[in-house]
């Protein structure tokens, strides 16, 4: 039987509106690490924080508008939480225990949020339905669309508020360096606050994707793990590596998947993308978009 | 208790004084109840557990127990987690005045891991309509009842179901269908009987693995769609299942033709999924809904006195009457253990003895106003599953409409596997079986 | 000030015409030069002349580009790190590259690792052999220890010691290599007179007592013209100078490199 | 006052190189061994030996493995779990395929298989750094984990995956009971943890510790970096093995691929973190927050709040408790409770008078 290029054409294009919705958790992974140097193991909790918080207000009688702006407001809250209780207390530590620290966070928003509200699942309908478009017999989804469109959207906002705002610019700068942030004149506090609340934003926007494509529930908070080797692939301070590398790892994957699987029992979507990843970071040690370390002696 | 005993209780009780202090109060049944309140299968663990203790607090309330003797029970968190699970087995399986009476893991994995203490610890595990398929065999696994049906009995109805559906078992040859399973000990479980059906039916199966949690399943179901089946069952759990309806839809495949689990069988996992779930066809061993006696008692003695475990939305639904059915089915084998040793307080071996002899007849279900909600049982030494029948339900909107009547399993099939594979595991293990017995004798 | 008594022996190094660059930025061009038994080398020259490229190369952390390194008699177009310190080559480096977790005894320890021979096997049982070799070498690592007077800060954590001692240690990891050759690189940068006199008398001692050959890369005019028997200039890379202090001193070339004037 | 140095002077390198060199740590180990292995297999109940105690000294060896991997060598690794379970399915393969092995030699060969699978997956260190190395590692985890369920000759073609460990018997004696399980569970960690404590003190242990510190400069003095970072991935992953065997046989009894999954992995990693990176003792004290608290606190909660509160809240709460406890012990400490004990201790010398 002929090789059926339709067929392939259709696994990659699924492959790659579902690497976008794995951008979407890396790009939180990636600014809270750009700025506040942690790796947040939390961010999976924020979507699941996010996601719920917005679901059951709407299930309350909220309009969708109010929904948001008040989610936003938790987002806010929760970040000035985290700078005042924990990145404070531990300014100047090692990565790894900040790492640590988030793992704290993880557990405390995971079960705060199951606590205040519930951990039932709450279905998520955005009004874009979830069926498919038929192009040349290809099947393509137009929520994953609208996802990818929503993705697309983000990138440019967050583009514009980096370029354009006086506290954007403050934010590449911490990324480059503590010391020259501060004489832009805007305290670290400030700029921790900021990010992580921004952090919120991107949290809400996955949630609400993932939250309308899975159900509001615990689980969305695993989609974090979709997008760890997404930032080893794309490295963890390049927001354009966090985009590219989820294309890269989703339609890597579902290829993978649907052409080698069968010939070795399926399922191995688990480890390929790490694999992938892997054989990538053999040639570029500092992933696609890391900057190059030089080791000087 | 001798001496040396209570110098070692007094002692760890004065060391860390937390978990042997309190035991219950004389005269009461104790039944621990593990669930998992958190994690990614809280979603089902919740009102499964809500229903369970919903039935043992009507029973106080409306009865004062059974049989003069007071229910209680203490709620573990395991996470679906199998080493949580043992700890929770330890940490309750010597609570009350005769230990634990049984356990109910809920979950596969979780049943596994205490299949070499319970006969240790002499406490029966029931583990209903899920865990081990072989302990079905009483003879090798004395303690382990998984109940009503197993899956692969399960499994057998399904492909009844299909063939009623297609007008005729001959029908079946040529079909194909694709087995969609969660890739754990759970989903892997029917793999070899949907062969040997395969092969007895002349039906193709090709089975597709989604690894857990299965949040996203393109690469599956474009290989489905490649493969085109007649029919596709769904082994799912979690939030696996409503990721795969979803799925279907988006592939164009029709609804009816796809037919679940019973634990792919929720309101959890078709309301998320949306009007993608509209027509799907799922398994289940008992019956949806509030309109029984039974569950009018529950609605009457525990949540009109605001005393329900959860909140009321959940009555009737299936994983919430799932849990009162697993109540239910624990209880009557309390009972007849009952009758035997006297309405007093039963022990785990006794309530075994119960379980093993337990006989529920029609006539009897319906005295507890459950008819309909649980299917007859006989239990015996050799057979640990007793019988029970498969309904399927399709979901239609906003609710389950029931598509079959009980449909029987084939013993005739499962029975031979489920006593050559758990041969193998006797063997093994080095264990030897229980013998002297035969179907519907008494038990020794 | 050159040393009369001391007998300076055969070439022991000698590097030709290394070539070295990074991604088109040339750090050596066409370096040759010797080293001979017995002596102190300095090589001096302007910052980012390629003074540590050329250290590196003959420890083998970079690897050239071109030419050849004979060492001891054998010729190779590179060394290998583990290579060369086997061969009896062991440095210091101009921002101190101590392992900051480990205490003061523990990093000289460290210098004395290619001198142990029992397997991880026999030292997870910390006994027998394995026992009677840590004992051993504790015994000369404490005598470089005392030689460097730093007996007070021996289970110190090197992190938490001041620059000048930190610089201290490393010399004394080195030592516990038993080097036949040591690059210096900067041993007394940042530090004050006193401390940069005390590092002065290591040197010579060193060199005076054990024979050893060493090599350092010095800014300190004074210091490189009072204790090297020959220096070595580097310019952008390439070579211009070579010869005792006093010839180098008076070296047109060399003078304009530091001056500044245009090429 | 009484945990004082003063007055013990060390006449030899060989005292002042040993394991305790304060009477009063030797006194202390002494007696903790003596508790361990006398005193609690007298007095613990069936419950503290068979679900607190065996699998704490399980967790503690696997963490030991990691702290010697992570906190020693400073290679991050995220396959932790699936060294655990080639562990694991090694000693289950090599016991029912060949018996005549005494059980406890199965668990050597499956920890030389697990080093042997951790140096293949170690390789990649060369040349991937940092917190870029975990992609190695966590390839190492799917893959393993998928290995396992995938291929059904590990399983030796159990329907569902899941392995059953035989029993284990040594010269006629069964190790079945709690009490028997934990003396052996305890017998190996301890000695692994002797061998452990003597690796990191000896020329190894410095190799490793070089290496982390500053791999250029040990390089330098003559480490070959490979060699000594892939004989960290094979030691650790020898730990690890043995701790995933003894997980799969004398803990669990039963044990599918699934048990060593990647969140067990980040479990084990949470350990060396909260415990102490490059502490020996870190690790069993890391394995004790991360273990037993949630038990502790799910314990505690159903005694003091049962009535008060719905279970479902309770469990989300015990969540709540947790997290916070963990910022709250880096805060204290973000070099891990091994510190904390250390400046314990060095405040207990000075007492009672501090000044």
């Amino acid at each position: 039987m002929a090789f059926d290029w339709l067929f392939f054409l259709e696994v990659l294009i699924a492959g790659l509106l579902s690497g976008a919705m794995y951008s979407l958790v890396a790009l939180g992974f990636v600014l809270i690490f750009k700025a506040s140097g942690v790796f947040n193991f939390a961010q999976g909790a924020m979507v699941l924080l996010a996601a719920l918080t917005f679901v059951r207000l709407v299930e309350m009688g909220a309009p969708l508008w109010l929904a948001g702006v008040s989610t936003l407001m938790v987002m806010v809250v929760l970040a000035m939480l985290v700078e005042r209780l924990v990145l404070r207390q531990l300014v100047n530590q090692a990565p790894i225990i900040l790492f640590m620290a988030s793992i704290g966070l993880n557990f405390f928003i995971e079960g705060t949020a199951q606590g205040v509200w519930d951990s039932d699942v709450h279905a998520l309908d955005l009004g874009v339905p979830d069926l498919p478009i038929d192009v040349f017999g290809m099947l393509i989804s137009q929520f994953d669309i609208f996802a990818a469109a929503m993705v697309a959207a983000l990138v440019v906002v967050l583009a514009v508020f980096f370029q354009k705002t006086r506290i954007g610019r403050a934010l590449r700068a911490v990324a480059d360096d503590h010391q020259a942030a501060l004489s832009v004149g805007i305290p670290l506090q400030t700029i921790w606050v900021v990010v992580w609340s921004v952090a919120g934003v991107v949290a809400l926007v996955a949630g609400l994707v993932w939250g309308s494509k899975l159900g509001v529930q615990f689980s969305i908070s695993l989609v974090a793990l979709k997008a760890l080797p997404v930032l080893i692939l794309g490295g963890f301070t390049s927001v354009p590596g966090a985009i590219i590398g989820g294309l890269i790892i989703g339609a890597g994957e579902k290829l993978a998947e649907v052409f080698i699987g069968p010939f070795v029992g399926g399922a191995i979507e688990s480890w390929f993308p790490y694999m992938l990843a892997m054989v990538f970071l053999l040639f570029r040690p500092q992933g696609l978009f890391g900057e190059k370390i030089i080791e000087r002696v | 208790m001798n001496l040396s005993e209570f110098g070692r209780n007094s002692i760890w009780a004065a060391i860390i004084a937390v978990p042997m202090m309190i035991s219950p109060a004389a005269a009461q049944q104790f039944i621990p109840v593990t669930t998992y309140d958190t994690g990614p299968y809280a979603v089902n663990g919740q009102p499964f557990m809500d229903g369970f203790v919903d039935y043992l607090k009507m029973l106080n309330a409306r009865d004062g127990g059974i049989n003069g003797v007071k229910l209680t029970w203490e709620e573990c968190e395991t996470g679906y987690k199998p080493d949580r699970f043992v700890e929770c087995y330890e940490r309750l399986k010597n609570k009350g005045e005769a230990g634990a009476s049984l356990f109910n893991p809920l979950g596969t994995g979780l049943t596994y891991a205490v299949i070499d203490r319970a006969p240790q610890d002499k406490i029966p595990v029931i583990s209903l309509g899920y865990g081990r398929t072989d302990a079905s065999d009483g003879r090798v696994f004395p303690y382990i009842f998984p109940m009503v049906t197993n899956y692969w009995s399960q499994s057998t109805a399904k492909i009844k179901f299909i063939g009623q559906k297609l007008g005729g078992m001959d029908k079946l040859k040529g079909q194909k269908i694709a087995n969609v399973h969660h890739d754990s000990a759970y989903g892997k479980e029917t793999i070899p009987v949907l062969a040997k059906q395969a092969e007895i039916y002349g039906f193709e199966v090709t089975h597709f693995p989604v690894t857990h949690p299965g949040l996203d399943q393109k690469a599956t179901w474009l290989q489905i769609r490649q493969y085109k089946p007649d029919w596709v069952i769904l082994r799912g759990w979690g939030v696996m299942n409503q990721t795969a309806i979803k799925e279907a839809a988006r592939i164009r495949f029709p609804r009816d033709q796809m037919i679940g689990v019973w634990w792919s069988c929720a309101e959890q996992d078709t309301v998320p999924a949306g009007a993608a779930a509209d027509g799907y066809i799922c398994a289940g061993f008992h019956a949806a809904g509030q309109d029984f006696p039974l569950i009018q008692d529950i609605l009457k003695h525990v949540y009109d006195k605001g005393d329900g475990a959860g909140s009321k939305k959940a009555v009737g639904t299936i994983l919430w009457n799932r849990g009162v059915v697993n109540a239910f089915l624990s209880v009557a084998g309390i009972k007849t253990a009952q009758k035997k040793f006297g309405n007093k307080v039963m022990s785990g071996e006794q309530v075994r003895w119960g379980l093993e002899n337990l006989n529920l007849t029609a006539a009897d279900i319906g005295s507890q106003g459950a008819t309909g909600l649980v299917p007859p049982l006989k239990l015996s030494c050799l057979d640990h599953e007793g019988g029970g029948g498969v309904k399927f339900q399709q979901w239609v909107g906003d609710h389950w409409e029931m598509v079959s009547d009980w449909i029987e399993t084939d013993q005739s099939i499962v029975r031979p596997m489920i006593e050559a594979s758990a041969a193998k595991y006797a063997a093994e293990k080095g264990l030897t079986l229980r013998t002297g017995m035969s179907l519907g004798s008494e038990c020794p | 000030m050159s040393q009369a008594h001391k007998k300076i022996g055969d070439i022991m190094l000698k590097v030709e015409d290394i070539s070295l660059s990074f991604g088109g930025v040339r750090a050596l061009s066409g370096v040759s030069f010797d080293v001979r038994e017995h002596e102190i080398l300095a090589i001096i020259g302007p910052n980012g002349a390629g003074k540590s490229s050329m250290l590196n190369v003959i420890n083998g952390v970079y690897h050239p580009q071109e030419g050849a390194i004979t060492y001891k008699g054998s010729t190779r177009k590179q060394m290998r790190p583990h290579q060369a310190a086997k061969q009896g080559i062991a440095r210091t480096f101009q921002n101190i590259a101590l392992f900051k977790g480990m205490s003061t005894l523990d990093n000289i320890m460290t210098g004395r690792l290619l001198k142990m021979r029992r397997n991880f096997l026999w030292q997870a049982l910390y006994w027998g052999p394995a026992q009677k070799e840590e004992i051993e070498n504790r015994m000369v690592c404490e005598k470089i220890i005392d030689f460097l007077e730093i007996q007070a800060i021996r289970k110190t954590p090197v992190g938490r010691l001041p620059y000048g001692l930190q610089k201290r240690v490393e010399l004394g990891r080195a030592l516990a290599m038993e080097p036949d050759l040591l690059l210096l690189d900067e041993p007394m940068a940042g530090m004050n007179v006193e401390e940069k006199e005390d590092m002065c008398r290591f040197v010579l001692d060193v060199n005076d007592e054990f024979g050893t050959t060493i090599a350092l890369i010095e800014h300190d005019m004074g210091v490189v013209m009072d204790i090297s028997d020959r220096v070595m200039v580097l310019d952008y890379g390439r070579k211009i100078a070579d010869g005792s202090p006093d010839e180098v001193r008076a070296d047109q070339e060399v003078i304009d490199a530091y001056l500044g004037v245009s090429h | 006052m009484f945990y004082r140095e003063a007055g013990q002077f060390k006449a030899s390198y060989a005292a002042d190189q040993s394991i305790f060199p304060i009477a009063q740590d030797r006194f202390g180990v002494l007696v903790i061994l003596a508790v361990a292995f006398v005193f609690v297999p007298l007095v613990a109940n069936e419950y503290w030996l068979r679900s607190i105690l065996t699998p704490f000294l399980i967790f503690s060896l696997a963490a030991l493995g990691l702290n010697i991997l992570t906190g020693y060598a400073g290679q991050l690794s995220l396959g932790t779990a699936g060294f655990m379970a080639v562990g694991a399915f090694a000693a289950y393969n090599l016991q029912i395929r060949i018996p005549e092995i005494p059980f406890i030699l199965d668990f050597v060969l499956a920890g030389l298989i697990a080093a042997a699978v951790g140096i293949l997956f170690g390789l990649p260190s060369l040349r991937i750094k940092g917190f870029y190395l975990a992609v190695a590692t966590l390839a190492a985890q799917f893959f393993l984990e998928w290995l396992f369920t995938r291929v059904g000759w590990f399983t030796n073609y159990s329907s569902s995956g899941v392995i059953t460990a035989p029993p284990m018997v040594m010269f006629g004696f069964e190790f079945s009971g709690a009490q028997s399980r934990y003396l052996l569970t305890l017998s190996i960690v301890a000695v692994l943890a002797l061998a452990a404590k003597n690796m990191v003190r000896s020329e190894i242990g410095r190799a490793w510790m070089a290496v982390r510190d500053m791999d250029v400069a040990a390089e330098v003095i003559g480490i070959r970096l490979l060699h000594t970072k892939l004989l960290a991935f094979a030691v650790s992953s020898f730990y690890c093995g043995i701790a995933g065997a003894l997980w799969a046989y004398v803990y669990l009894g039963t044990v599918e691929p699934q048990a060593f999954d990647i969140f067990r992995s980040f479990e084990i990693l949470f350990m060396i973190i909260i415990g102490g990176l490059g502490s020996i003792l870190g690790s069993f004290l890391g394995a004790a927050f991360i273990v037993l608290l949630p038990i502790v606190l799910n314990n505690v909660s159903s005694i003091f709040a049962g009535g008060t509160l719905s279970a479902h809240t309770l469990s989300h709460l015990e969540l709540v408790i947790f997290g916070s406890l963990i910022i709250f012990f880096l805060i204290v400490e973000p070099a891990g409770l091994a510190r904390l004990w250390q400046i314990a201790k060095e405040k207990f010398r000075l007492w009672p008078f501090p000044y």
